[in-house]
């Protein structure tokens, strides 16, 4: 079966890897770019843990080929914060504990991250609607919702 | 599997005619990859849609309505401020459909197409009275949405043809549409009944109405009989209980994981008046927001 | 020092600092079991009995290893035979021998050069099946005439002449039943019926499994408990435990789905078959619920005597439970569970557990405790509904205390059920006002928590930091609640305690993180290794300063003469004694090891306000309170945490988590999709209340958190949906489609 | 001598008794006494049993030491989550 070449930029630089068609982005991105920050745990788009942005849309990286990620701008995990400098989504949630195991995390922070560029002011419920395809099954979301909107509040400050 | 970008309907045209073995479009491929993920289908030939000129564009015809291109995701028609204040149920209906990061990839043309019975998007269309525009081998062709579902996973599509965009209506003066849904969650089910209602007041009669209901049957329902259960009323309690009653008995739906037969009859009668009463009041020019009524 | 003098002085335990993995976990630097790679890795797949019970009567592997780049094909031949009782069972889950016993059941596995192609070899992998009659209710497999799925299976528990399934019985209790219940005033008795749920952590299984010809191997695994996959791994495949060396990767939720093994051994045995080369092996969605442990499901009737004040006067509660189709079912801590929470001077209990055909049941936190409590506290609410009694109030009177007879036998060491249900009723949420269609319900729930075998060491560093390896993986914070308790022992900055999590080559035999046990059991030994370090120091100070050992005394990170009897020595502080160590004696370190006792119970009470839709029959919760007796909160944030983690999924269980089998005994919604775990839309914030009676057992207070909280949201939202629109549902889950069904069948 | 109680349905092995007394001065030997003194609980305590021990339930810890002043039970093997 024969592979396609992709180009593509990933957190702000440029890439290329040889996908198999059948590949998800998030199998591009983990097995060929090494960026495992991303997360399976459904591969059915109904989870969250693979979450991505590609030209500022966010979407499930299992729901995308790799093949499809041609010529796009994609965001993930590995590229929020700046260096060693945190995005202040990143320090909520440590502050907060807004979570256990850690394994949705990088998907809901890069949701929420995506939230807050479209809209700096959600209410509580915006932001447990707009989080519904990220399940965690270790914090209740309580201190993750806490955390979300105390980031808005703090970067609408900064802002 | 070959994966083919054309960059036009008429190059897509002939590589769908000329495949072999099973073929998959790629829109939006939220419902493709899931099914092959699940080993439900695993496609020969792939053919991405997304490379064709246009397909990302929403546009407003000349007579008022909207022509929908089909790589066109459920977050760019929640972006669309017209549209909405056009076509909130239809909105709202693909909005509904999967997580915000779905939305950021599915397409109407896909819910439509995937066959299913409970997709969210096909009633608020089949309400507005939607119209598909089709490219194939014998030419092009136009069918209402309610004509496309032959079944559960199957549509009317023959070998080669494929839809190259949604057309709804013209909105028009004192008309308002809502879709609303059962789910046993708020978010991430598939329905488990759907109803969307559309309507046009004279005053506060009803002069015209299209209600349509979802997962309680084979395919996507347009009933007539709930339409004129409100037609030349005021929604007045008469009218509701009707409504309700033609809304349930036009219900064949089986049981299964997500609801019995029973539940199904039931709850359609009560999102069809939920449903008419958010229409009636859009009708009315109130501004009501949100996927979750 | 008397416990209460302890919390004054405390300066770290109690604090909520960010967590040492923090960083990590929000870069996605942080490496979990699917995130390894090694040279030379090849990728598996696993073929699964499309079956619920079948006899496997020929597989055929030729053509899969017929496939170029395919590079070891496995089935039960290659395992080794005559293994016996739960070392036998887990071979056989691990994969099927004479017969596939469950839909999902592994009956080969395939390692190739890439994961598309492994896929692709396994589909060529040929089964030949007899399908065979299969049961996946327990009350229709506790028939005589059901199916049966294994002859011969029952333990010596089971007398004579019981139905051929049931593989484990019991009886226990005291007084005398029928005068306890002739002394009621109102005697009630019902069915209630849970079905299975999933642990539902969102990290599939995942290991790299590497082992050679030599029998030397190496595991990284996504595990609670890295010594128990070392145990099982190698007692599966006839290996030395000694010669697997196990590393546990970053763990993405177990709550007890993590602490057995399911697919690990066979990356094991396809790397021998494959010439050594590292085999990695990710579970689909899919295979995670068809095939690793769910939780069991249960039929249970209880009967309760209780008298016109609400004093109870007796209980009975016989419950039947199905773990699959293998023994372990755990009806016998659902029984000891269900009336924990009061004084009952006659009380009878009798469980039965029973195979099926369905996947071999794994512990799910507080394992059987919810089903007890959603049928002893659901018919306690129905009885206080009928004497028009507060439910509060009944549950306070019959409430047990320290040194309590127990429902289920000894008595009750330190407990803080009565603190528990005082907070709850003190809190204002059950002052909040209540509209129609809505009804606020609450239950108490119970778990024991448990020590176990733990083994923790820790060495003062040359710059007077220290670091502790503890065998206990970090799901929740562990590694912040032992650096507090090492860094408050220590009196040094939280900051300078780092806590490793190691690998069985590290330590001694660590039980995994289950039980409620990490902060309990490794941070008792933190505290213990730590002490022993102290005492070295002080010895090093009382040697530079020429006067006895018992004459320094350790505090705020230095050694202090103990007295002016012992001396005029400004203080020694730890980074003076560690940077010359080398010096002094060499290395100066701490280990404690045993099987810890000291644990304490934990019990806690829930109040749920909810709104039911009567035309819908769906329910929406309104506001949520979980009251835990903690003993002490050593990270409080975290111990917030896991009550409303623990409460949620909780919630799930009671409203729409089920496995859905269909008639042929095929699993129907072994995706997220149809599993339906709680989304953050479904809820509002969930309050908490630390409720601290210290546990005299360990050296900060600490019971152990994490299971109780699962635990009473069954009976409480059944309870709340009955104050609400008046029906009462025994059947979980509490789907709209039943709580239509009932609200239509109420109206007639 | 400690007294231990049985969970009921072992009664069939201990001539229909649910407390028996056997000589002992650790977990271990109370263990070996009652399996010498009623061999049909052999079985059941070796496949795995806790020990409750004045309201404290363990497992393992045969070495512990035990008088006349405990209140011991037998209880099903603890697990947890």
């Amino acid at each position: 079966m024969s592979k396609i070449h992709v180009q593509t930029i990933v957190n702000r630089d440029p890439v290329e890897f040889l996908a198999d068609p059948r590949e998800t982005l998030l199998d591009c991105l983990r097995d060929h770019l090494g960026l495992t920050g991303s997360k399976e745990g459904c591969g059915t788009g109904d989870c969250g843990a693979c979450s991505v942005t590609v030209d500022g849309t966010l979407i499930s990286s299992c729901l995308m080929l790799g093949v499809e990620a041609g010529g796009k701008s994609i965001e993930t995990i590995e590229g929020m914060a700046q260096g060693e400098d945190l995005h202040p989504l990143q320090r909520k949630f440590i502050e907060h504990a807004a979570f256990q195991c850690g394994y949705c995390t990088p998907g809901i922070l890069v949701a929420a991250k995506n939230l807050l560029e479209k809209n700096p002011s959600p209410t509580e419920t915006e932001v447990r609607y707009w989080l519904a395809g990220n399940l965690c099954r270790c914090t209740g979301y309580d201190k993750i919702i806490r955390a979300v909107m105390d980031a808005a509040e703090e970067m609408r400050g900064a802002a | 599997m070959k994966f083919h970008s054309p960059t036009s309907f008429a190059e897509a045209v002939v590589l769908a005619q000329n495949s072999e073995g099973v073929l998959r479009y790629l829109a939006g491929g939220t419902d493709v990859l899931v099914q092959m993920r699940a080993g439900i289908v695993t496609p020969d030939e792939l053919i991405d849609l997304k490379k064709i000129p246009g397909v990302f564009d929403i546009t407003r015809t000349a007579e008022g309505g909207w022509t929908i291109g089909v790589g066109v995701s459920g977050a760019q028609l929640g972006a669309h401020a017209e549209l909405c204040a056009d076509w909130p149920g239809v909105v709202d209906g693909m909005e509904l459909v999967g997580s915000t990061q779905v939305q950021g990839r599915a397409t109407l043309v896909g819910n439509l197409c995937n066959g299913s019975p409970a997709a969210d998007s096909v009633p608020g269309m089949v309400a507005a009275g939607a119209t598909v525009s089709i490219t194939g081998p014998e030419g092009d062709r136009i069918l209402a949405i309610e004509d496309i579902p032959a079944g559960p996973g199957r549509t009317n599509l023959t070998k080669g043809e494929m839809i190259t965009a949604i057309n709804l209506p013209p909105r028009g003066e004192n008309g308002g549409d809502c879709y609303l849904r059962f789910i046993p969650r708020t978010e991430m089910d598939i329905a488990v009944v759907g109803c969307a209602v559309n309507l046009r007041l004279d005053g506060d009669t009803i002069t015209e109405a299209r209600v349509s209901l979802g997962a309680v049957a084979p395919t996507v329902l347009l009933v007539q009989d709930a339409a004129d259960a409100i037609i030349g009323t005021t929604l007045d309690d008469e009218a509701v209980a009707n409504l309700m009653a033609a809304a349930s008995a036009a219900c064949n739906p089986i049981s299964d994981k997500r609801g019995t037969i029973e539940f199904r009859t039931d709850v359609a009668g009560v999102l069809a008046k939920r449903a008419a009463k958010f229409a009636y009041a859009r009708a009315k020019g109130e501004v009501i927001k949100g996927t979750h009524l | 020092m008397a416990k209460d003098d302890l919390s004054t002085h405390l300066k770290y335990v109690g604090t909520r600092p960010d967590r040492p993995d923090g960083l990590d976990k929000v870069t996605g630097r942080a490496r979990y079991g699917a995130d390894i790679a090694a040279a030379g890795m090849l990728h598996a797949a696993v073929v699964r009995s499309p079956h619920a019970h079948a006899r496997i009567i020929k597989i055929d592997t030729s053509k899969a290893e017929a496939v170029a780049g395919v590079k070891a094909v496995v089935t039960r031949a290659d395992f080794p035979t005559g293994l016996t009782g739960e070392d036998w069972n887990l071979q056989e889950n691990t994969m099927a021998g004479d017969k596939a016993l469950y839909d999902g059941h592994a009956v080969a596995a395939v390692a190739a050069t890439t994961s598309l192609l492994a896929k692709e070899a396994a589909e060529l992998v040929e089964v030949e099946y007899e399908i065979l009659p299969h049961v996946t209710d327990v009350d229709e497999a506790i028939k005589p005439d059901a199916p049966v799925i294994r002859e011969g299976a029952a333990d010596a528990s089971v007398p004579e002449g019981m139905p051929a399934n049931v593989v484990k019985y019991m009886e226990f209790g005291h007084g005398d039943i029928e005068a306890g219940f002739a002394e009621a005033d109102l005697v009630m008795e019902n069915t209630y019926k849970t079905e299975a749920t999933h642990q539902g952590y969102i990290e599939p299984q995942a290991c790299m499994g590497q082992l050679g010809k030599d029998g030397k191997g190496e595991m990284w695994v996504s595990t609670q408990g890295h010594w128990y996959i070392r145990k099982m791994s190698a007692a599966v495949l006839g290996l030395e435990a000694s010669q697997l060396r196990v590393t546990p990767s970053e763990i993405g939720g177990g709550f007890g789905g993590k602490t057995t093994i399911f697919m690990e051994p066979l990356s094991l045995a396809l790397s021998k078959k494959a010439g050594g080369r590292p085999v990695k092996i990710v579970m689909s969605r899919a295979e995670v619920l068809r095939a690793t442990g769910p939780t069991a499901s249960a039929s249970m009737d209880v009967k309760i005597g209780m008298k016109k004040d609400g004093t109870l006067t007796a209980a009975r509660a016989e419950f039947r439970m199905q773990g699959g189709a293998f023994p372990g079912a755990p009806v016998d801590m659902a029984l000891y569970c269900a009336f924990a929470a009061y004084k009952l001077p006659n009380v009878e209990h009798i469980g039965y557990d029973v195979l099926a055909n369905r996947p071999k049941c794994a512990a799910y936190r507080a394992p059987g405790s919810p089903m007890g409590a959603f049928a002893a506290e659901s018919l306690l609410d129905e009885m206080c509904h009928k004497l028009g009694l507060d439910p509060l109030e009944v549950r306070k009177k019959n409430a047990v205390r320290e040194g309590d007879k127990s429902s289920y036998g000894p008595k009750f060491g330190s407990i803080g059920l009565i603190e528990t249900l005082d907070a709850l009723e003190n809190h204002p949420n059950m002052q909040a006002p209540l509209g129609p269609n809505q009804g606020r319900g609450i239950a108490t729930g119970y778990w024991f928590n448990h020590g176990g075998e733990t083994s923790v060491s820790m060495a003062i560093s040359e710059d007077g930091t220290a670091q502790v390896s503890v065998g206990t993986p970090d799901i929740g914070g562990s590694r912040a609640s032992i650096a507090l308790m090492t860094a408050e022992a220590l009196g040094i900055p939280y900051e300078n305690v780092r806590v490793n999590v190691v690998e069985t080559g590290a330590l001694g035999v660590n039980e995994p993180t289950h039980g409620s046990r990490a902060t309990f059991a490794s941070g008792k030994a933190a505290v213990e290794s730590t002490n022993q370090a102290i005492a070295e120091m002080c010895r090093r100070a009382a040697a530079e300063w020429g006067i006895a050992p018992e004459a320094v005394e350790w505090r705020d990170g230095a050694a202090h003469p103990a007295g002016p009897n012992a001396g005029d020595f400004p203080p020694m502080s730890i980074q003076e004694i560690a940077v010359k160590m080398g010096e002094t004696g060499g290395p100066i370190s701490g280990h404690h090891e045993g099987n810890l006792d000291g644990v304490g119970a934990s019990f806690g009470a829930h109040a749920v306000d909810v709104e039911v839709d009567p035309e819908t029959g769906r329910t929406t919760i309104l506001r949520y309170l979980v009251v835990q007796d903690a003993g002490r909160a050593i990270h409080p944030a975290y111990v917030e945490g896991q009550y409303q983690g623990g409460a949620v999924q909780g919630i799930g269980w009671a409203l729409n988590e089920e496995y859905i089998y269909d008639d042929k005994g095929r699993l129907q919604n072994p995706v997220f999709l149809d599993y339906r775990i709680p989304v953050a839309s479904d809820l509002p914030m969930i309050d908490t209340v630390i409720v601290e009676v210290p546990n005299p057992g360990h050296p900060y207070g600490v019971r152990g958190v994490g299971e109780t909280g699962i635990t009473p949201p069954l009976p409480a939202l059944a309870n709340a949906i009955q104050n609400a629109v008046g029906v009462r549902m025994r059947d979980l889950p509490m789907s709209p489609v039943k709580v239509l069904a009932a609200i239509k069948a109420q109206n007639g | 001598m400690v007294k231990v109680n049985l969970w009921s349905s072992l009664r069939r092995f201990t001539e229909g008794k649910t407390e028996v007394e056997v000589e002992a001065t650790t977990v271990k030997e109370m263990l070996d006494g009652l399996k010498a003194a009623h061999p049909g609980l052999g079985p059941i305590l070796d496949a795995g049993i806790s020990v409750a021990i004045d309201g404290e339930v363990l497992n393992g810890n045969l070495h512990k030491a035990i008088s006349s002043e405990n209140e011991i039970f037998i209880l099903q093997r603890m697990k947890g989550g």
